[in-house]
């Protein structure tokens, strides 16, 4: 069953298989989130009152988020370089360094979820509010799908097998970033 | 059109005709095809000895067999368009003033019309408010204000040529004027839930003295 | 091709006649909203109509084809119910579906309001003549029984009732015009007090 | 290759000729059960609120389920999983010539998806309340709200089955295009591919583009069902609207998804059984890339009365009759393919030309949708109803048709019988037209969509009308009844037909130079290709066919 | 493929994202609406292509990557264009959305003004 048919390791574009699948789920994924916020934005624009609402979201959670975002981009990005020069024991160090930011960004977003819905800002509460869960809530399962993945390609990494995964993993891993800062003016800045 | 359907407000002989324009045009382009569809067939059914022709379609010559189709349909296409859009304009974008004003409610599973009463003013005390059944004057023009109060709908009139759906939320207003008398359907042409099948109205279209003998009745 | 149409009608389609099976037939359309049981939904303001007597179902029925319900702009569940029933055609169906829902065995409504039990005594007496002491209603009055029924559906009608929603049509519907006056008496509250009155009744 | 016991083998294989088949048999299975919803409510309408046999009465609730579920069957779960998934999987390692898809294991988890989305459907249908009813566009506030439908489970399964079939077919979209893009043989280049490739491909990008918003829409619609939040509910600031665009910017795209697929195969047949080149390769190619450009901007002719802006209406409708230019010179090629070909009338061969036929008749009955004004009065009549019939039955059944008779050799290595099928055919295509001709009718005398019964309607209860009601319904039995025959040829074929050589139809494309039916791994040696697709009856040559894959034999042609 | 640049240089990069961070945040508390825009939106823009060049390496990637991406915003893109004109204004020829004019009215905002002032941080 491992054995990888030989359609896999041709490339006739140039680009190796799995990077360019890769750009292919991102881009299906832009317009999952595009579509999501442009009708974010066309509501926004019909009510001006949203402001109000994204007054009560906490700009410095944000804003922290997006921070060890940037920072776990940074890891994931060495990752792929040491696993480039087969350093596969950095590479497996900076996963799980990357993991770990994705964790301390889902514990500031519990912490913050949390404290919002004590505050009676539900799901339910308004539009706005909806629509922030909703795209934060669709970006926080793109962040745990993509630290069970880096998880899974760390062992492997440690293995010294599947090396060239560590790239793919990361350019998912810029994309969901790319997301959050969309997210972070969109949801929490613009009042 | 009008053999199957009658026409009962100004602007469906409009729409028969821009209807008729596009038979004619798409019917000439498709009766042509399938003409030389059927042709090709049967001449260059698989004969002994008749090897088939090796044609590449690149060289100027057999293009042209492409290109003036393609360019006489884009001249068909834009005279479609001019008048389509023109009679959407006419019935949809560009409203005649009022004469008088009726509200159409779309409501599961059915519909509430409110007429304005003999003072022609709609919002007035002696409004009358019936449902499943629109009562109009011929040759009056009217704008309804069309509403939902839950789910879509579509006030549809096929006499009239008449649809537009009813949107919660919103309100849209549209016009027609009755051009003859006599008793029509009204559908609902949206879906709606369980009853949309059912949520059947009646138009009514009378002389004056007839609708305002009725408007006294329901006063009273 | 009328031929056709015949002998494909024929072999498809059964005669039409009342019978216990085209009552639980016909009933499927009903169950949608009043439920498999005629336990009533109140979220599509389907009362409860298991036990409800044949007399009235069919009296009902026809006075939603007719257009005497269903066909005030206030009463909404009313204007959901008037298609429904316009779509029984023959009166095999309404005799046989009014037969079906009459032999259900009747339900204990639960209650949805708080009225005063004690209030509610004191109005009932308005009721009694003709609804009886029990709530079992008079099939020669036409009064249909009221207990069984949901306690929410009965405050919608007599709301409507009061307003003129249910019961202004003197031609044909006399008997709802008597409602009319007796409701006029109650008030709001008065009139949840007597139906939690009701809702107590065996 | 080591030996591998039936579960391996074929129910959680990774080899892409498996999951093609398995996409095949789970899109049959669905067939039945889209076909058995049609009858049952064209007998409704025929012979309103009498007993349909097979099923028992049926009650306004379960009609509209019925229809809603033969849409959303009939396009999901039929026209999608067999020609983009079926087609997909089987010819496209075959016809670049390599051994299996890029991403096999992806490729099986993209069927299991697939599989788990009918399951959720179909379960839909058992739950309390019944199946969901609010047709297939879903429109809220009707879909989000159980006090509307009344379907409460009914409704929230639907939708998740319909998003977990996006998901499916958004995994196995990935795998066509990287596979296509990647993986061809040694020479072949951009104009090598045959066209079928060339469309399965640009329709997996179509759909991958096109969905996105509607996959976050059904996420919002799902929160509004289950949640209570207010997305698509005016009262609470959101916009039913909203959800019309969401759907339809995917909703018209969808349906290039399903015709380019459709296009492609007929292509392909034309050619092998004309023995011609096919007719400006390129040209086909340029109009297949305008009309999935174009596709993007043409959406909101679906909703010209629902409640756009009018303005806006004229650009859309200008967009719309645009795009029947690219289409229109699409067929002019196929059919300028026919000339001076050497025509042999196969079942194959028939499906794809009257695919030709019929789609015509489609198409240009799509220009009095798309000219908005004509639309006012057809919106939502019948007349919509026999017009995308006519474009989806052509795709989804024709021409599935014409490419099962034809690949079917080489799936199993046998050929299908030639008489049964010729029966099939006309026995399909004859009550295809005398279901739908008479519902053009109908739509122009004002017949609207999705209504359970026409008694109440005074003008549309005569006698006349409803013959032809009655007219379409036996001809949708007497249709149900001809793929009887089609079923047996396919299974008994399938074990006792004449065993198939390895390209027992002259062909050129590569999938022919693997043994029928080709084993696990396809090619002994993987093929390269030394010239385009089409190259039939060339002069000069002995035979009128030359394989993509022949050496050149030093001599030069013409 | 970046066998020429070294660790360092993302850590640069990481540095310039960070600061760009701080503009962002700090920019919207001079409350000029103009420079909140600017400041929030623009830098967004600047800090993904940031990203998306020069740790996704697009800046090395075969060109029709790029293509890819811009002709998916681009779809995105028509999708907002042609649903603007009906569901971002409240009205528009021959129709009004009276909800959205209800909800506009800032009486309406349904939850907040019930809830007392939520602090900006905690």
């Amino acid at each position: 069953m491992s054995t990888m048919p030989i359609a896999t390791t041709r490339s006739m574009t140039g680009i190796p298989t799995g990077r360019l699948a890769v750009w292919w789920v991102i881009g299906s994924e832009i317009v999952i989130f595009g579509g999501l916020l442009a009708c974010y934005l066309l509501l926004r624009n019909l009510y001006p009152h949203w402001g109000e609402s994204a007054a009560h979201t906490s700009t410095l959670a944000g804003a922290i988020n997006t921070f060890v975002l940037l920072t776990s981009s940074l890891f994931v990005v060495l990752a792929h370089h040491a696993a480039e020069r087969k350093r596969h024991i950095a590479a497996f160090f900076y996963l799980w360094l990357t993991i770990g930011g994705g964790l301390t960004f889902l514990l500031i977003k519990a912490f913050e979820w949390s404290y919002e819905i004590a505050q009676g800002y539900t799901i339910t509460a308004n539009l706005f509010w909806s629509y922030y869960y909703t795209a934060a809530g669709i970006h926080a399962s793109h962040v745990i799908v993509g630290m069970i993945i880096m998880a899974i390609i760390s062992f492997d990494v440690l293995r010294q097998r599947n090396l060239p995964r560590v790239e793919l993993i990361g350019i998912y891993w810029h994309f969901v970033d790319i997301v959050w800062i969309f997210l972070f003016p969109l949801l929490y800045i613009a009042k | 059109m009008d053999l199957i359907i009658e026409q009962a407000s100004s602007f469906a002989a409009d729409i028969d005709m821009v209807i008729l324009l596009i038979a004619v045009l798409a019917g000439f382009w498709f009766f042509l095809a399938e003409a030389v569809l059927f042709y090709f067939i049967f001449k260059f059914r698989q004969r002994k000895g008749v090897k088939a022709q090796y044609i590449t379609g690149t060289r100027k010559e057999e293009k042209k067999w492409l290109h003036w189709p393609h360019n006489l349909i884009i001249v068909c296409d834009l005279v479609i368009i001019f008048f389509a859009i023109k009679v959407w304009y006419d019935i949809k974008q560009d409203l005649p003033p009022a004469q008088e004003v009726v509200q159409v409610i779309g409501r599961q599973w059915s519909w509430q019309f409110v007429h304005p009463g003999l003072d022609k003013q709609l919002g007035t005390a002696d409004d009358v408010a019936t449902v499943d059944e629109l009562r109009v004057k011929v040759g009056v023009t009217y704008h309804f204000k069309l509403e939902s109060r839950d789910v879509l709908h579509s006030f549809s009139v096929p006499v009239f040529r008449l649809k537009q759906d009813a949107v919660p939320g919103r309100v849209f207003t549209g016009w027609f004027t009755p051009t003859k008398t006599g008793t029509y359907d009204i559908q609902c042409a949206e879906m709606c839930g369980m009853g949309h099948g059912l949520m059947q109205g009646r138009l009514v279209i009378e002389d004056e003295a007839a609708h305002d003998e009725w408007l006294r009745n329901k006063a009273t | 091709m009328l031929r056709l149409y015949v002998v494909v009608a024929l072999s498809f389609s059964l005669p039409v006649v009342a019978s216990p099976r085209q009552g639980k037939q016909t009933y499927a359309f009903c169950a949608v909203c009043h439920g498999e049981r005629g336990e009533g939904n109140h979220t599509v303001g389907a009362p409860q109509i298991a036990g409800m007597e044949e007399w009235y179902v069919r009296e009902q029925l026809l006075k939603f084809q007719q257009g005497v319900r269903g066909t005030h702009p206030e009463d909404i569940a009313g204007m959901r119910m008037r298609p429904m029933a316009r779509y029984l055609q023959n009166t095999a169906q309404i005799e046989a579906v009014s037969a079906y829902v009459a032999a259900l065995p009747t339900l204990k409504s639960t209650s949805t309001l708080k009225g005063s039990w004690v209030k509610g005594e004191v109005h009932y007496k308005l009721c009694i003549a003709c609804h009886g002491a029990d709530g079992k209603g008079n099939s020669q009055l036409k009064a249909p029984a009221l207990v069984g029924r949901s306690d929410w559906y009965l405050l919608t009608q007599m709301r409507n009732y009061k307003a003129g929603v249910r019961g202004n049509d003197p031609k044909r519907d006399p008997v709802g015009m008597t409602m009319r006056p007796i409701t006029m008496t109650l008030d709001e509250q008065a009139m949840i007090d007597v139906v939690a009155y009701i809702s107590g009744l065996r | 290759m080591t030996e591998q016991n039936f579960w391996q083998k074929y129910i959680f294989s990774t080899d892409h000729k498996i999951i093609g088949m398995q996409y095949m048999f789970t899109g049959m299975i669905m067939a039945l059960i889209g076909g058995y919803f049609a009858y049952t409510f064209r007998m409704q309408l025929a012979f309103p609120g009498t007993e349909v046999f097979g099923f028992g009465t049926v009650s306004p609730h379960e009609y509209n389920s019925l229809v809603t579920n033969h849409g959303t069957i009939m396009i999901f779960w039929v026209a999608m999983p067999v020609l983009l998934a079926t087609f997909g999987n089987f010819l496209i390692p075959l016809m670049i010539g390599c051994d299996d898809m890029v991403f096999p294991r992806l490729n099986r988890l993209s069927y299991q998806v697939f599989l788990l989305s009918a399951i959720v459907l179909v379960a839909s249908f058992f739950v309390a309340g019944g199946g969901f009813g609010g047709a297939w566009t879903a429109y809220p506030p009707l879909s989000a709200q159980a006090k509307y439908n009344m379907t409460q489970y009914g409704a929230t399964l639907w939708l998740i089955a319909v998003a977990l079939e996006f998901v499916a077919f958004l995994l196995g979209g990935i795998n066509f295009i990287t596979t296509l893009m990647n993986s061809r043989a040694k020479g072949m280049k951009m104009y090598d591919i045959p066209i079928v490739l060339w469309m399965i491909v640009l329709a997996s990008i179509l759909f991958m583009a096109s969905v996105g918003p509607l996959i976050a829409g059904a996420i919002m619609l799902l929160f509004d069902q289950t949640l209570g939040t207010g997305f698509f509910d005016p009262a609470q600031g959101g916009d039913p609207i909203l959800w019309q665009h969401l759907f339809w910017f995917f909703g018209h795209p969808e349906v290039y998804v399903v015709l380019l697929p459709a296009m492609g195969i007929v292509a392909e047949i034309i050619t092998v059984f004309s023995r011609k080149k096919l007719f400006a390769y390129k040209t086909v190619l340029y109009t297949a890339f305008a009309t999935g450009v174009l596709s993007f901007f043409v959406w909101a002719h679906h909703q010209f009365i629902a409640g756009i802006d009018p303005r806006m209406a004229n650009v859309f409708a200008v967009t719309t009759l645009l795009i029947s230019i690219p289409i229109a010179e699409m067929l002019f090629v196929y059919i300028a393919t026919l000339y001076g070909g050497s025509i042999r009338l196969t079942a194959a061969m028939l499906f794809a030309l009257s695919f030709l036929a019929a789609f015509l008749i489609g198409g240009v009955t799509g220009i009095f949708l798309g000219a908005s004004g004509a639309d006012i009065y057809f919106h939502d009549t019948y007349f919509v109803v026999a017009h995308f019939h006519y474009t989806f039955f052509p795709i989804a059944i024709l021409a599935v048709f014409a490419g099962l008779y034809y690949w079917f050799p080489k799936m199993f290595g046998r050929h299908m019988s030639e008489t049964l099928g010729k029966i099939h055919f006309w026995g399909t295509f004859i009550p295809f037209n005398l279901i739908f001709l008479p519902l053009f009718f109908l739509g122009a005398a004002g017949q609207h969509r999705r209504i359970y019964s026409y008694e109440l309607f005074s003008e549309l209860n005569s006698a006349d009308f409803q013959n032809l009601r009655v007219l379409a319904t036996v001809a949708l039995i007497v249709m149900l009844i001809f793929q009887l025959p089609f079923l047996y040829n396919f299974f008994a074929s399938m074990l006792r037909g004449k065993v198939a050589t390895a390209n027992p139809w002259q062909a050129n494309t590569l999938e022919w130079a693997a043994p029928s039916p080709p084993p696990h791994g396809n090619f002994a040696t993987l093929p390269e290709v030394y010239r385009p697709p089409y190259e039939y009856s060339v002069p000069g040559r002995e035979s009128d066919f030359w394989p993509q894959h022949e050496k050149p034999s030093g001599e030069s042609k013409a | 493929m970046s066998e020429h640049t070294s660790a360092m240089h993302y850590v640069k990069i990481w540095a310039v994202l960070l600061v760009l961070l701080i503009i962002s945040v700090l920019g919207p508390m001079l409350e000029v609406k103009i420079l909140t825009l600017i400041t929030a939106f623009g830098i967004a823009v600047v800090k993904a292509l940031m990203v998306a060049a020069y740790f996704m390496h697009l800046n090395i990637e075969k060109r029709y990557v790029w293509y890819l991406l811009v002709m998916m915003l681009l779809v995105v893109g028509m999708f907002f264009v042609g649903t603007a004109s009906d569901i971002m204004k409240p009205d528009g020829r021959n129709w009004v959305n009276r909800a959205a004019q209800d909800l506009r009215t800032p009486a309406a905002d349904v939850s907040a003004d019930s809830q007392q002032q939520a602090p900006t941080a905690h």
